[in-house]
């Protein structure tokens, strides 16, 4: 199994553990990440507007590189999967974007959308399967209760993203089950954090991560697991320390034995 | 060569003052086949019907114009007219010279030479006419009834009554269906199971009716009047006629952990069981995927207990084949899945429920004995928030685009029913808009309000969360442009209304029509709106759309009217103006039977004798009883072979060429 | 087609093809409004619009027609529920195969008209047959066959 | 500011991608947006606004900046109306004339020096989406 890769920029600085995990616990289960040999942000937020045309150009090469690489587009933050995901289905949808892109662009093969963007996540759930990652696991999580933070991006738009059902998504419970550990469901874990603006209104950040990690505390959740750093960053300094937050990643290392989780986890017994 | 009298009329001044008539009647005389022409002041009178009859002896006529009125208005005297002269009545055709000509111009010499003009096009499509006799056919006076709930009941023993023949097949092991499962019904209040089992037990009673439960349709053939069905009768594994339904088999039975699907799932009931404790036929039905005995051999208690020897593991499927005259289409509705409306936790938390599963917790024959509780805890809820809409009125993926109808009214009902019970509970009921189009409804949802204190909130409920036990219940107040935050301790979502699965597949063995949202069509949405296009089947019920129980009642009573008026007939006389195939110019090629709205058209293999050559070959053929007359197969026709009786190509386009000579 | 020889007026000769059940309704409801179109329209009933075959239309502009029409029951509204969707279709690609031909678009229409729209009937026929005059004389399609 | 009121109404709408047309007041976006308390104009109302023009009312709107781009709104409209797109086509043109930035450059540095004094690790995520929405 062989993806191309793009990390992004937060994996390649803030969010190492998020990349260095991911790409141990790839090899492990036997899928190869190639990064892609040059690549650019892809803007970390979608553009809504449709005449947006510049922002979606880095998002566009991305995909173009894996096209002709013959290869899924893999990614792991959140943000990156998002942009990617839309963008993709722009230029697969939107006739006019993908004139303009073109002409922009002047690639030798014109891009029509055809790459299949892969979250890690879909990549576990669909081609190694998580019969296979428990199979694997050589160090479960035994009766620890985990919650998954979904956040918005990788559900929302569902039509659009595909990924899983966005008011009862279950890839991230499985994920969970597949470690060994007890996945705890709870009301907020589709629900924004707030990371958006947590940079001029910290106000507004606090109140939404809050409320997020409190309700996970509340449904007896030891750890909060998420994809994204910027979900990470927020939850951790603005949810109020109310649960250990991780990338879900670092849980999946540690249980196919790789890494220790950092920090370990602080246990009441 | 056509033997053809043209009569033009008068109309009083009607026709005469702008047309000069006595022209046209000259002008015609010319025209090839035109044997006779006069004029006169009233054709449709007794005296210009009498001349009309006596030129046709006398000029020994073989078809007349008449340009008078709209076809409309009298082509049907007309007709009668020539019959009695004994001509054939489709030998008659008239040129509307009053709507179309007199009527609308002014000028008297422009109006004579149309009024020609358009008498010269009748007289052209008359030489090209020939007799025309509608087809017959028997009826077979019995009728089948497909569902057995309100609506297949109602039209069953409407039918019944008026000393026909019905079957009712319904393919769970009771009649009765969603009413049964009801508490009260609106707007009066009273009890369901008191109005509709007394119903439930006439059907069975009556010696015209004949129940098959637990029975599916299986395939049908033939046409209006003379239909031919198989029905497939499920094993129960319990013989019917031995059986006393004293229900030992049930409470000895093992295997206890069955959904009840009458109980919408909040109750368990045994593999061998009795949907509930009216159901008729009182006979039980043993589920085989939930059975010891079936799934592992061992068990085969209920036969061993039962004193009257009914438990059968051996009992088959049974298929038996039935004709009848007309069919009735009642199946029905379910709600749609809430998978895809997780917002509101449906899945998540047992204290979100639906309308339906509401319906069943109040009703003191239910699985809390009409208790309301908490499904988490069995404590009776403080806060009751109602939420209007989940899935009507929707254009996304998983909604539905209509309103289901139902909901405002049930959920005014629910909301009172609960104050009625507990008067201490908080009620919100979250409406986009409150729809109360009907006798009494207005002011039954008015009195939730007013008396009962019901807090009715213009907005939708965002998002449901479960915390500290309770619901969080997040929604907009419009109004006071708000959001709000409800504790609430249950939560109940009116979920759209679709039609039952099982309707799409009846569709195509019946080759009815559906609408995008598979509900049945009707074969006119105002003027029939309880026939299918598709002659001889008839709709019943939320099959054809959403409707409440006086809407269901209503239209399951003119369905009804509709099927006695058909089986009333002891032979069906067409319309003769069909479709027909010239079979040697049929290339076989199906076009015409695709676009046929009616499946009239299906293909035979047949001797054809083309050019003098004998061929077997694949040709066209119209069943006369179904062909309405559209004439849609005759244009998508490649080859020319289809052809439509009365209006055929080759006269339309001589009335072409007859207008623009 | 034929120039009065006196005003040297233009008369079109206009065929309007007519579904029983609802546009020859809507036509009858015209005339006992008494709302006047130009006597240049004649009407031939079908009991469909799906009945039309887009060879009568030819037919008509061969034997010299300036203009040809065709109404129906409005989308949704057929007697037979869907003929007037075929119709539709049928129409669309003809009236493309006449521009092709160098028969202007102003000389075909398909409008809905239902029993209850008399007035639409006879606006629509003003507007029409005002639209046809203002084109003038069709050039006339000849079926070769049928020269001597 | 624009003078025509009207073409920049449509122009926003057409901007944005969303029908609001299909509306059908029924308030579920608000009832599910997050940041509803913080806003003066509230998700519901601004399609109202929208479709009726009234573009300084958008445009002044405090709502412009506390929208969270969470989606949420989208997801559940059932009618397919798309709240958060509208948000971001006015952002656009809030952002599009010069000197009406949300936040100027200088105060970044502020920001940053107040979080990581604290030992804040903020992902360059966080400061990319901020200069993408804030400043043009």
């Amino acid at each position: 199994m062989e993806f191309s890769y793009f990390p992004g920029c937060t994996l390649k600085t803030k969010a190492r553990d998020l990349d260095e995990t991911a790409r141990l616990a790839a090899e492990a289960l036997g899928v190869t990440l190639r990064e892609l040999p040059e690549w650019q942000c892809c803007g970390a937020v979608y553009p809504m507007s449709r005449e947006e045309i510049a922002v979606r150009l880095s998002s566009v090469r991305a995909l173009m590189a894996a096209r002709d690489e013959g290869r899924p587009l893999l990614t792991l933050c959140s943000a990156c999967h998002h942009v990617m995901k839309r963008v993709n289905h722009d230029m697969q949808t939107d006739e006019g974007l993908r004139t303009k892109a073109n002409n922009y662009l002047q690639p030798d093969k014109p891009y029509a959308g055809e790459t299949r963007v892969v979250h890690y996540l879909e990549m576990l759930r669909d081609e190694v399967g998580f019969g296979e990652v428990a199979r694997k696991v050589t160090s479960p999580f035994k009766g620890v209760k985990i919650a998954a933070y979904y956040g918005c991006m990788l559900l929302r738009p569902s039509a659009v993203m595909r990924f899983d059902n966005p008011e009862n998504p279950s890839v991230m419970e499985d994920f969970i089950s597949a470690i060994g550990a007890a996945p705890v469901r709870f009301p907020y874990r589709n629900e924004c954090c707030g990371g958006y603006v947590a940079l001029d209104d910290r106000g507004a950040a606090r109140k939404a991560s809050r409320r997020v990690t409190r309700a996970a505390a509340q449904h007896g959740a030891e750890a909060l697991i998420t994809a994204c750093p910027l979900c990470l960053y927020n939850l951790k300094e603005n949810g109020g320390g109310e649960v250990p937050v991780h990338y879900f990643t670092e849980f999946l290392a540690a249980a196919l034995g790789l890494k220790t989780l950092e920090g370990g986890l602080a246990r009441a017994s | 060569m056509q033997r053809i009298g043209v009569f033009v009329c008068w109309c009083g001044s009607n026709i005469a003052a702008t047309v000069d008539v006595d022209a046209v009647a000259q002008a015609v005389k010319t025209e090839p086949g035109v044997a006779f022409s006069t004029n006169y002041q009233y054709m449709c009178s007794e005296g210009g019907q009498a001349i009309i009859r006596n030129a046709i002896a006398e000029h020994k006529l073989t078809g007349i114009v008449v340009c008078a009125c709209s076809p409309r208005m009298h082509e049907a005297t007309f007709r009668k007219t020539a019959a009695t002269a004994g001509l054939n009545p489709y030998m008659v055709e008239i040129a509307n010279i009053r709507e179309q000509c007199s009527w609308i111009h002014k000028d008297r010499e422009k109006a004579t030479v149309k009024a020609i003009i358009l008498s010269r096009a009748a007289v052209a499509k008359l030489n090209l006419d020939s007799p025309l006799t509608a087809g017959e056919t028997p009826v077979t006076k019995r009728a089948l009834v497909i569902g057995g709930g309100i609506a297949g009941i109602q039209t069953a023993l409407d039918i019944a009554d008026a000393g026909y023949e019905v079957d009712i097949v319904e393919k769970t092991p009771t009649i009765g269906g969603k009413m049964a499962m009801l508490d009260k019904t609106f707007p009066t209040l009273d009890c369901s199971a008191c109005i509709l089992t007394p119903k439930m037990v006439d059907a069975a009673a009556h010696e015209k009716i004949t129940l098959y439960t637990y029975s599916e349709v299986e395939k049908v053939s033939g046409f209006v009047g003379n239909f031919t069905v198989d029905i497939r009768k499920r094993a129960r594994s319990v013989d019917a006629d031995r059986c006393t339904g004293c229900g030992d088999c049930m409470e000895k039975c093992p295997s206890k952990k069955s959904k009840s699907e009458f109980n919408q799932g909040l109750s368990n009931r045994s593999a061998i069981y009795i949907p509930f404790a009216q159901a008729i036929p009182n006979v039980p039905v043993i589920d085989r995927e939930a059975c010891i005995k079936f799934q592992t051999g061992k068990c085969g208690v209920c036969q061993k207990i039962c004193s009257a020897k009914a438990v059968d593991y051996e009992q088959q499927d049974e298929i038996m084949t039935r004709r009848y005259g007309a069919i009735v289409a009642a199946t029905g509705f379910k709600t749609i899945n809430l998978g895809r409306f997780e917002e509101f936790q449906y899945a998540q938390s047992p204290d979100v429920i639906t309308s339906l599963e509401f319906e069943r917790l109040c009703n003191a024959a239910g699985p809390t004995k009409g208790k309301v509780m908490r499904l988490s805890n069995h404590e009776t809820p403080k806060t009751v928030v109602f939420v209007q809409c989940v899935g009507s009125r929707s254009t996304v993926e998983c909604g539905k685009t209509y309103c289901s109808k139902i909901c405002c009214m049930y959920t005014a009902k629910h909301a009172m029913l609960l104050k009625e019970k507990y008067p201490e509970t908080e009620v919100y009921v979250f409406y986009i808009d409150v729809r109360t189009p009907g006798k009494g409804f207005d002011e039954f949802y008015r009195r939730a309000a007013e008396e009962y204190g019901v807090r009715y909130v213009k907005g939708m409920v965002g998002k449901v969360a479960e915390e500290n036990g309770r619901l969080r219940v997040q929604a907009s107040d419009l109004i006071a442009d708000k959001q709000l935050v409800i504790e609430a301790d249950m939560v109940v979502l009116a979920a759209a209304i679709e039609p039952d699965p099982s309707a799409r597949n009846l569709a195509t063995l019946l080759t009815a029509s559906m609408d995008t949202n598979d509900f049945f069509t009707e074969a006119h949405p105002k003027l029939r709106p309880v026939e299918s296009p598709t002659a001889g089947v008839y709709l019943s019920g939320v099959c054809q759309g959403p409707k409440d129980i006086p809407d269901t009642v209503s239209q399951a009573g003119a369905a009804a009217a509709k099927v006695i008026g058909l089986l009333a007939k002891d032979k069906l006389v067409g319309n003769p103006c069909v479709a027909g195939c010239n079979e040697p110019l049929c290339n076989g090629c199906s076009a015409c039977e695709l676009v046929c709205p009616y499946g009239a058209i299906t293909y035979e293999e047949k001797t054809v004798m083309d050019h003098g050559v004998r061929e077997q070959r694949r040709v066209a053929s119209v069943n006369e009883a179904l062909c309405q007359g559209c004439g849609a197969c005759t244009v998508t026709c490649p080859s020319g072979a289809m052809d439509l009786k009365g209006f055929t190509n080759l006269q339309i386009m001589a009335e072409v060429d007859a207008i623009c000579r | 087609m034929p120039i009065n020889a006196e005003s040297g007026e233009f008369k079109p000769m206009i065929v309007a093809f007519c579904c029983n059940w609802c546009s020859y309704a809507g036509a009858d409801l015209a005339g006992s409004s008494r709302l006047s179109y130009p006597a240049d329209v004649k009407i031939i009933r079908v009991p469909c619009s799906c009945r039309v075959n887009p060879l009568f239309m030819l037919r008509a502009f061969q034997r010299g027609a300036d203009g040809v029409i065709m109404c129906g029951c409005h989308p949704g509204d057929c007697h037979y529920t869907s003929g007037n969707y075929f119709a539709r279709r049928r129409m669309a690609l003809l009236f493309s195969m006449l521009e092709y031909l160098g028969i202007e678009k102003g000389r075909v229409r398909v409008e809905w008209v239902s029993a209850a729209e008399g007035q639409k009937f006879a606006i629509t026929m003003n507007q029409f047959a005002e639209t046809v005059a203002a084109l003038g004389e069709c050039k006339r399609l000849e079926d070769l066959r049928c020269q001597p | 500011m624009r003078v025509d009121e009207k073409t920049l109404a449509e122009d926003i709408v057409r901007m944005s991608g969303t029908n609001v047309k299909k509306c059908m007041k029924c308030g579920k976006c608000s009832a599910t947006c997050p940041s509803f308390e913080d806003m003066d104009v509230h998700p519901h109302s601004f399609v109202t606004m929208a479709e009726e023009g009234d573009v300084a009312g958008l445009l002044k709107s405090k709502s412009l900046w506390k929208c969270l781009s969470c989606f949420a709104c989208v997801e559940r409209c059932p009618r397919g109306v798309e709240p958060a797109h509208l948000i971001e086509a006015v952002r656009f043109f809030a952002l599009s004339p010069q000197g009406l930035n949300k936040m100027k450059p200088d105060v970044v540095p502020i920001f940053l020096q107040n979080l990581e004094e604290k030992g804040a690790e903020v992902p360059q995520q966080l400061l990319t989406s901020a200069f993408r929405k804030y400043s043009k």
